[in-house]
């Protein structure tokens, strides 16, 4: 049946329905596309309903977007771009065959996409401390400062400092509105949604890691490493369009 | 038509080897990459989650026979047409025709030795029949009474049924819908054999690929949405609550962008399913190739922009209420493009009244009215009267089971010698198809009338002077029941005492009708090249027509 | 409303039922006149016809235009209440109706209303979706909680009629049903004087307001006077129309939207106050006085009033809360609603 | 595309460039969001619009070049096209409801509210 699979060179396996491994990386890479087509409209339904309730409340989700860390947010983009262009390098040492260069890139890729995660966990921790996570302990009221802890107001102090300084004055709200936490649910779900597709994503390129081991591509058949440097690439433009939406809409 | 006694008198008969019996162990078919395979897996479990579908269905209907209702439990009421129409939309005419037709056809119609992902295929089987063993798990510990519609915020906060684990299961559902329509999008892409142009794509195709479209970019609006319910029924904390400040109406215009497109995927098949039939029983092309593939693409696309006139009641803006009850109209314009079209087929042909052109024909007659009433209810002035009342239930069946279902039915009547290389009992055919005919139009009709006087769906108990309509339709319910098992039974009666169908008994054209039936593994010998236009049965020699 | 909508089905009815006898018609006609009559028969090849298949495409789509822009316009009257209407409160929960008058009487799954006249229904829910259809009206409107959705008509015939939740909202959907009695202008009367003594909502809403201790309102908070559909600046540069959606969001969340010149010194009423409630402190507001210029446009000079609103709901400011329940209907003049055959 | 024997191989210097690009717009849409460019040029959403824009140049240059578009057949270009196509119908479509609608909404009460501790007088 679907074992008889012609072997062209050790390393380009082309499967039986397709003709020539050309027709096979086609479909894969188109294959791939509309699966990111999928995904654009899966993250879409998120903005369009972030969008809409931004729309309906706007004063209760700037006050969300003030209670964001914005500084952490552009580190962490900076992090993410960096991370795809590893990976995009990761794609082009696949296309010149060379197996080692892939783990090398794969390998710093996992690596800048785990210090965005930790960056992540960080920013949840602080939103934990600041009584800002819905369902578990969302407050109007803002925390005194002797329930912070030392981390995260070292962060606050950081931020009183730094909206002290801006012009006009952006206003922060001694109560947060009661529909800010529309705005948290939004912020973990999305960005939830999003880190998890970059642990999907870690967890896929240690298996890539160990088939670029055991010399599986080549500059022939690299299929794997290229459709998952397109998904990668994607998650981060979720990313790029994340970061304005929940971090830098400030101004009154 | 029939195969030649003698032939196989003088030549011992050789077991040709087919998808069928290449393998025979239970593991060769759990593990297969082989489409067909797949196709007829999927067959199976739609059938069974149909029955399971049909049993709500018939609770239903049996409890409207007297207006105070005869279950006891309203709530047991609201469980049986919630299963009913949950199971029926995702877990029968979602899959129906694109699943079981679509796996098993598009690689023979576009001379393909497979899909483009044969793995994702049988994954997407699997995730189906997991989503599957999921709702059924909602049914035992003992259902859900959303409607299928899960209008928050009754589904997310004050629903004390199962609703995370449904939503679950849908999501699982819509990904395994994902990876269908993402297989038939690059197999047509990229798949098809040589010579095989865009407009030597059989019409089938056409629809399936406009399907597979809807498939990939609606489902997962979708998804997301249930996430959404999911976690704010499991955390109770408002996404779509008011009392949060979220915003219901915001929940349907979700939901319905994917669930208005979502059924033009249950039609779309069924259009494909026509334009074969309707040319192979007519031995015409179709009257406008073109307009027929472009009118498919055209409702895929505006498909999309229609999605609030299940919401003109709902506290929309009226201006929104506007654009998009034009839109609405604009959508019926490609579908009465078809219908003509398969109409004018007709014209001068060479008409012969199979069975499954008995179901076509009744499709074509029940979607008009089923189309027609569409239109009226997307007419902003109509619908503040009709809508949610059972002229909508009337309209929503007469589109998805006389369209969806008879379309199904034809598809199966139509390929099955292709699939089993089996011949059914025409006779029997032709009475189940008049019997569904007729028992459909006694259990919906009456509906249209108890809807226009105001009758609301979803009511376990009604004023008694609905009564008349509701025991008609329980009355038409029994007698399409009748007609939905006679299939069943004549249908595997054929596999064992059927005769043999030869490659191509409706003479018909189309690459998947040149190769034996039931096809190789590998589908064909070697790979076809086409060199014709679709359907140019005039191209034919009468003998060359007549060889079976 | 009743007969356009029913000019426009049997209109849609009749092009529907057309187009189904053509197409069953040609179906029948050319199975049997085309019929196949021997297994080799070929038939010739037809050429397309780009005018037949244009034509396809024109008239359906003319027919739709027609189709929408009627059915459109119906909608729209429909969604436009007089502004003489009669506001009767509605407020939709699992599984009933309740039903306030302006006079005072509270009803259940029923509603009682004189005929000829327009009746503007303001409705919410405390609860799920439900949806408050009345079949012989032909008119049904989603009532939403967190919102007020209206919907209007005028009763043409003395009777009784069902109101159908259309929404599915829960186990005892089926339940949620009820009675529009419409009657005689006098036999309402009777039935008014007959009930229950009631306060008028605008009364409750005085005695709530002063237990309540809104007595800011016109020192340190906004004057309700004349608030009623005025025009309100906010603290953001923004403006409002004070219709009922703002005065319940001011009730229930103060902070929301704040009038210029004034600080967040308003406690939030959310929890403490049940719709009903909601419903009865604004038809006070009301009962204070509306902006008249932007309840009907040039109607009255601008400026807004302080003079009883007459018609628009009938409330006094003089109706304070120690003297007895109104009795008297307000005065219905009925200007600008002609008469119309319903049903 | 057509087929050859090897990928299209793009030079690293390529990878770079677009890096810095990246990295430098970040740098301009945080310089942008601290400016109240709606104050300043009397306009309504112009600070979400410049960032939406710079994102969206983000996202192109990734598409283009990291993704590979730019060298990409044509049914690509279409795919990578439609998604956003789709996303665009969905925000705008569900957006004329939101922006026309003559009432916003307000909020609710609590389905489950207690009667008010001191009754407000005999009913």
């Amino acid at each position: 049946m679907a074992e008889d699979l012609v072997i062209e060179s050790p390393h380009s396996l082309v499967e039986h329905q397709f003709e020539d491994r050309f027709q096979q990386k086609e479909a894969a890479t188109l294959g791939m596309w509309t699966f990111l087509a999928t995904e654009v409209l899966f993250f879409g339904g998120l903005f369009v309903s972030y969008t809409i309730y931004r729309h309906q409340y706007p004063e209760a989700f700037r006050q969300g977007t003030l209670d964001m860390k914005w500084y952490l947010g552009a580190i962490n983009t900076a992090v993410l771009l960096l991370s795809s262009f590893f990976m995009a390098l990761a794609v082009r040492a696949a296309a010149v065959g060379s197996n080692p260069k892939i783990i090398r890139y794969l390998v710093l890729t996992i690596v800048v996409g785990s210090l965005f995660l930790c960056i992540k966990v960080t920013e949840y921790y602080i939103d934990y401390r600041e009584r800002l996570v819905p369902a578990l302990n969302f407050s109007e009221a803002r925390p005194r400062e002797d329930e912070l802890g030392g981390f995260t107001r070292t962060f606050d102090k950081f931020d009183e400092w730094f909206d002290s300084h801006v012009s006009p004055p952006i206003g922060k709200a001694a109560v947060r509105p009661r529909n800010e936490q529309l705005f948290m649910l939004f912020y973990f779900i999305m960005t939830g949604v999003h880190a998890t597709h970059m642990i999907i994503g870690i967890a896929v390129m240690l298996v890539l890691i160990w088939m670029a081991h055991r010399r599986r591509f080549s500059a022939e058949w690299h299929n794997p490493v290229e459709c998952f440097g397109l998904y990668w690439h994607f998650v981060d433009i979720v990313w790029v369009f994340l970061f304005p939406a929940l971090y830098l809409l400030r101004n009154p | 038509m029939t195969a030649i006694p003698f032939v196989s008198v003088v030549e011992p008969p050789r077991v040709r080897e087919t998808y069928l019996n290449a393998t025979h162990t239970l593991r060769s078919w759990l593990l297969t990459r082989d489409h067909k395979r797949i196709g007829i897996l999927y067959a199976l479990t739609i059938t069974f989650m149909f029955a399971i579908a049909a049993g709500g269905a018939a609770l239903v209907r049996i409890n409207l026979l007297t207006p105070t209702g005869i279950l006891d439990e309203p709530s047991m009421y609201n469980k049986a047409f919630t299963v009913h129409g949950v199971l029926m939309v995702w877990w029968f005419l979602v899959p129906s025709i694109p699943t079981t037709f679509g796996n098993f056809l598009i690689p023979l119609m576009i001379g393909a030795r497979d899909l483009a992902f044969p793995r994702l295929n049988l994954a997407s089987w699997y995730l189906f029949v997991i989503s599957a063993v999921l709702i059924l798990a909602v049914l035992f510990f003992g259902g859900l009474d959303t409607g299928w519609t899960f209008y928050t915020p009754y589904s997310s906060l004050f629903s004390n049924t199962h609703v995370t684990l449904a939503v679950t299961a849908i999501f699982i559902n819509g990904f395994s819908s994902i990876f269908t329509g993402l297989n038939f999008i690059v197999s047509i892409h990229k798949m098809r054999a040589p010579g095989m142009t865009w407009f030597r794509l059989p019409l089938f195709c056409w629809a399936l690929y406009a399907t597979s479209l809807i498939f990939v970019l609606a489902t997962p609006v979708l998804a997301i949405t249930l996430v959404l319910i999911g976690i704010e029924h499991l955390l109770r904390i408002g996404i779509f609550d008011p009392v949060l400040g979220g915003d219901p109406v915001l929940f349907q215009h979700l939901f319905w962008f994917y669930s208005h497109p979502v059924v033009y995927i249950q039609i779309l098949p069924t259009f494909g399913v026509a334009s074969e039939v309707v040319t192979c029983f007519a031995r015409k092309r179709p009257f406008g190739y073109a307009a027929i593939a472009f009118s498919s693409l055209a409702i895929a696309l505006i498909g999309f922009l229609v999605w609030a006139h299940h919401m003109f009641d709902a506290g929309i803006s009226p201006y929104s209420g506007l654009v998009f009850s034009i839109l609405s109209f604009a959508v019926a314009v490609p579908t009465a493009i078809k219908i003509f079209s398969w109409t004018a087929t007709l014209y001068k042909g060479s008409v012969a009244l199979e069975t499954p052109m008995l179901y076509i024909l009744g499709f074509m007659g029940l979607f008009t009215m089923g189309g027609l009433t569409g239109v009226m209810l997307a007419t902003l002035g109509l619908d503040m009267h009709m809508h949610d009342t059972y002229f909508v239930v009337a309209h929503f069946h007469y589109v998805m089971v006389g369209g969806g279902v008879m379309g199904y039915l034809a598809a199966v009547h139509f390929w099955w010698p292709k699939i089993t290389g089996k011949l059914y009992s025409e006779f029997w055919g032709k009475i189940s198809a008049a019997i569904i005919f007729i028992g459909f139009n006694l259990t919906f009709f009456p509906q249209y009338v108890a809807g226009y006087l105001g009758m609301p769906r979803r009511y376990h108990s009604y004023p008694p002077e609905f009564q008349v309509y509701n025991v008609l339709s329980t009355a038409g319910a029994s007698i399409l029941a009748v007609g939905y098992i006679l299939p069943l039974i004549y249908l595997l009666w054929s596999l064992k005492f059927g005769e043999d169908s030869g490659p191509n008994p409706w003479h018909a054209l189309g690459l998947e009708w040149t190769t034996p039936s039931p096809p190789p593994t590998e589908n064909f010998e070697e790979t076809p090249v086409v060199s014709a236009p679709p359907y140019a049965y005039d191209l034919q020699s009468p003998t060359a027509a007549a060889v079976t | 409303m009743a007969w356009r909508v029913d000019l426009l089905f049997f209109f849609e009815l009749a092009v529907s039922a057309f187009f189904v006898m053509l197409i069953a018609g040609l179906v029948v006609y050319f199975s049997i006149k085309y019929r196949r009559r021997s297994d080799d028969e070929i038939p010739p090849y037809t050429p397309p016809n780009p005018m037949i298949e244009a034509m396809y495409f024109i008239v359906p789509f003319l027919i739709m235009l027609v189709m929408f822009f009627w059915g459109g316009y119906v909608y729209v009257r429909a969604k436009q209440p007089p502004a003489n209407a009669m506001q009767i409160n509605v407020i939709g929960k699992q599984w009933m109706w309740k039903v306030q008058h302006p006079e005072g009487p509270r009803e259940i799954n029923a509603l009682h209303i004189p005929i000829g006249r327009p009746i503007k229904l303001e409705m919410t829910s405390q609860d799920v979706i439900h949806d408050f259809g009345i079949p012989a009206f032909r008119i049904k409107q989603d009532v939403l909680p967190g919102y007020y959705s209206t919907e209007w008509f005028v009763a043409t015939t003395p009777g009784e009629y069902h109101i159908f939740c259309d929404q599915y909202c829960g186990d005892l959907h089926s339940k949620m049903i009820g009675t529009v009695v419409a009657m005689e202008p006098a036999a309402y009367q009777a039935w008014l004087a007959g009930t229950i003594p009631n306060e008028p909502p605008a009364v409750s809403g005085a005695r709530l307001f002063q237990s309540y201790g809104c007595a800011c309102h016109g020192q340190r908070a906004p004057t309700l006077a004349g608030l009623y559909m005025s025009k309100v600046k906010l603290d953001d540069g923004r403006e409002v129309i004070a219709d009922d959606d703002y005065l319940r969001e001011s009730i229930v969340e103060p902070a929301a939207k704040l009038v210029a010149g004034y600080g967040p010194i308003m406690p939030t009423f959310r929890g403490q106050l049940t719709e009903e409630q909601i419903f009865d402190l604004i038809e006070y507001i009301k009962s204070l006085g509306a902006a008249m210029n932007n309840a009907i446009p040039g109607a009255s000079p601008a400026g807004p009033q302080t003079q009883p609103a007459g018609p628009v709901n009938g409330y006094r400011p003089d109706l304070l809360p120690d003297q007895p329940p109104a009795r008297q209907p307000p005065d219905y003049t009925p200007q600008g609603a002609r008469p119309q055959r319903e049903q | 595309m057509a087929p050859t024997d090897h990928d299209h191989v793009v030079p690293v210097w390529i990878y770079v460039a677009v890096l810095i690009a990246l990295l430098v717009l970040l740098v301009l849409t945080l310089v942008t969001a601290f400016f109240d460019l709606d104050a300043r040029f009397h306009s309504a959403h112009l600070n979400m619009g410049v960032a939406v824009f710079i994102a969206m140049c983000k996202a192109f240059l990734i598409i283009l070049f990291f993704m590979h578009v730019k060298y990409s057949s044509r049914v690509v270009w279409a795919f990578a096209g439609a998604a956003f196509v789709w996303l665009g119908i969905l925000m705008t479509l569900t957006l004329t409801d939101y922006i026309t609608r003559p009432q916003a909404p307000t909020v609710a009460v609590s389905p489950y509210v207690p009667a008010p501790a001191e009754a407000p007088g005999p009913r």
